[in-house]
């Protein structure tokens, strides 16, 4: 599938050089691998989302900073990708594939190369902003106030309200509300953390359905349930799921009583997708 | 030097910021053909190399700066004064700014992608962009424009100095490259 | 015009104030000498009735000042300009300084959490702040206070005639206090 690893062309999206992705399509920097998918090199069917995203996330809980700029740009990489992929999944198929649903997909495609065209263009410009910048920033001018007694005509008395300035300090000294966390959810911990606990379970259960061991917390769910694609996808685990929503089985693989053979989960091959139907 | 040089040079020099034409011929109480005639003489005096300071046409009017090459004796005596480095996101920001302007933050956000609220307010901090009233759509979003600062630190006569943005597009087949990739993509899929 | 004199005219041009001739020696990095032979050059230039604005030498240094013919122009142009608009970043910046002086340019910004170095310019070319010597910390940051005029403009007598701030029930003159309950609140307002 990867024809062009060699050269690297240039990404109109945002650098993630750090973030290296290792997939069976795919061993390489993040920002090469949208490029790729961008110009039909590496199949966007075949790249599994959820990988990136667990990659990133470990990357992020190991890094002592936090790039909200980067983070926000890879949050919506990841966007366009479930969604190029999501059409993908429901042509495929899918009783529910009409002419609209590939006209959609068409119109999806389009909108989000003219995005990246746009943004490629504004890009650009900023660059040549930048250079003007370095050029010309620098440039001493004279910023000394007029002298006093060339104002004459301005200095007839106040003209601003002394009550402005102690207001404005008002606002500095006001102490700052405690900051609202509800909600945020720590989930690159709580990842690593549910990895271990499945694991555990295993050990002394062998198999168990999810339900019976997720929790009540919706986003703390999706986590397990991320956690779940993830021991499957490491071969850890099989995963049985009779029906569209039914309760799904969760057994150690190896075990007598694992499905191995049996018709493969819903789940599998298109973890991302699911987790994307979930989140 | 004319009588009109010397005032065009005494007020040039007095302002802390570029001074407009028009402003020059009030202040002189004159009229523009004598203004400009002045200020040709005064860019000749002022012209690179033959004082420590030069005469620029910079953000919609003229100021005195100082010569490229005698800038270090007077970081040495005044300190550096270079403003802060722009970071990659403000550099964006401030592009979509100033060529889409007057602009509102959902419109930057759609260009860029992502939330730009703090990068709007980091460059309004710095004297880049400025509220310019508000928008007359549903919700009257306020609208940001560049500013004179802008365009002095940029050295920019007038946003009409700005390079066409067509100039940074990708070019017409780099983009029908992209686009029939893309497109041949999805047609693959297709069942 | 001699190396010499144009390095001397670009220093004596951005200083607010006059510069003594060992300020200038020491900025172009050169003799006294020589010094004194750029002066006496950039003098003649600058002599009475050649230029808009004049070689001036007065207590402590040199400085330039607008030809006494064309003082008219200039009064005429400052009273044109309404520079006492103040944004809420500048008032807020101004009350930083005014409660806090003599402060620097990074202490402004840790208070306020965002850079104001552009604020701070704006003030000095209102006229509301100042300049006020360097602090004796590393690097020797420049101090700001506000100025004559900033007194002038919201009619205050002195300094101890500045509000008393409620929210925080202390007179202005504990600076200390002061900026210790800034700073801390900036820390916790910190992302």
């Amino acid at each position: 599938m990867v024809t062009a690893v060699g050269a690297r062309p240039a990404s109109p999206v945002g650098s993630f050089d750090e973030l290296h992705i290792d997939l069976e399509v795919f061993d390489g920097p993040f920002d090469l691998l949208v490029t790729l998918i961008l110009r039909d090199e590496v199949d966007i069917w075949e790249v599994r989302v959820s990988r990136i995203v667990a990659e990133y996330i470990l990357k992020l809980a190991e890094s002592p900073e936090f790039d909200l700029e980067a983070t926000s740009r890879f949050i919506v990489l990841i966007a366009a990708l479930l969604e190029m992929k999501s059409r993908r999944l429901l042509d495929a198929g899918s009783p529910f594939v009409d002419e609209l649903a590939e006209l959609d997909e068409e119109a999806a495609g389009e909108e989000l190369l003219e995005t990246l065209l746009r943004f490629a263009t504004f890009k650009g410009a900023a660059g040549r902003l930048g250079c003007l910048f370095a050029e010309h920033a620098g440039r001493l001018y004279r910023t000394a106030a007029v002298p006093q007694r060339f104002l004459r005509s301005t200095s007839s008395g106040p003209v601003l309200p002394a009550g402005a300035l102690a207001r404005a300090m008002g606002v500095l000294l006001a102490e700052p509300p405690a900051p609202d966390v509800s909600h945020i959810t720590d989930i690159a911990v709580t990842l690593v953390a549910e990895l271990r606990r499945l694991r555990d379970l295993l050990a002394a259960e062998r198999s168990f359905t999810f339900s019976a061991v997720a929790p009540r917390d919706r986003v703390e769910k999706a986590v397990t349930f991320f956690a779940m694609l993830e021991l499957h996808n490491l071969g850890e685990v099989s995963l049985r799921q009779t029906r569209p929503f039914a309760e799904i089985t969760v057994t150690r693989t190896g075990w007598p009583g694992a499905a191995d053979g049996a018709p493969r989960a819903l789940v599998e091959g298109r973890s991302d997708d699911a987790l994307a139907a979930v989140g | 030097m004319k009588e009109i040089t010397r005032r065009l040079e005494a007020v040039i020099f007095i302002s802390p910021r570029p001074v407009a034409p028009d402003e020059l011929a009030a202040a002189c109480d004159d009229g523009a053909d004598n203004v400009a005639g002045g200020l040709a003489e005064l860019a000749a005096e002022y012209a690179e190399g033959r004082h420590g300071i030069e005469l620029a046409q910079v953000a919609g009017g003229f100021a005195f700066r100082v010569a490229r090459d005698c800038e270090t004796p007077v970081e040495r005596f005044a300190g550096a004064r270079r403003p802060d480095d722009l970071s990659p996101a403000l550099l964006e920001t401030l592009a979509v700014v100033a060529y889409l302007q007057p602009t509102t933050r959902a419109e930057v956000a759609q260009v860029r992608g992502v939330s730009s609220e703090w990068a709007l307010t980091s460059l309004v901090e710095r004297g880049l962009a400025e509220e310019r009233g508000r928008a007359d759509t549903p919700g009257a979003p306020i609208l940001y424009a560049t500013s004179e600062r802008f365009l002095q630190l940029f050295g920019l006569r007038s946003l009409t100095d700005l390079d066409d943005l067509e100039a940074f597009a990708l070019s017409a087949a780099e983009t029908d490259e992209l686009r029939a990739r893309l497109l041949s993509n999805a047609e693959r899929r297709r069942p």
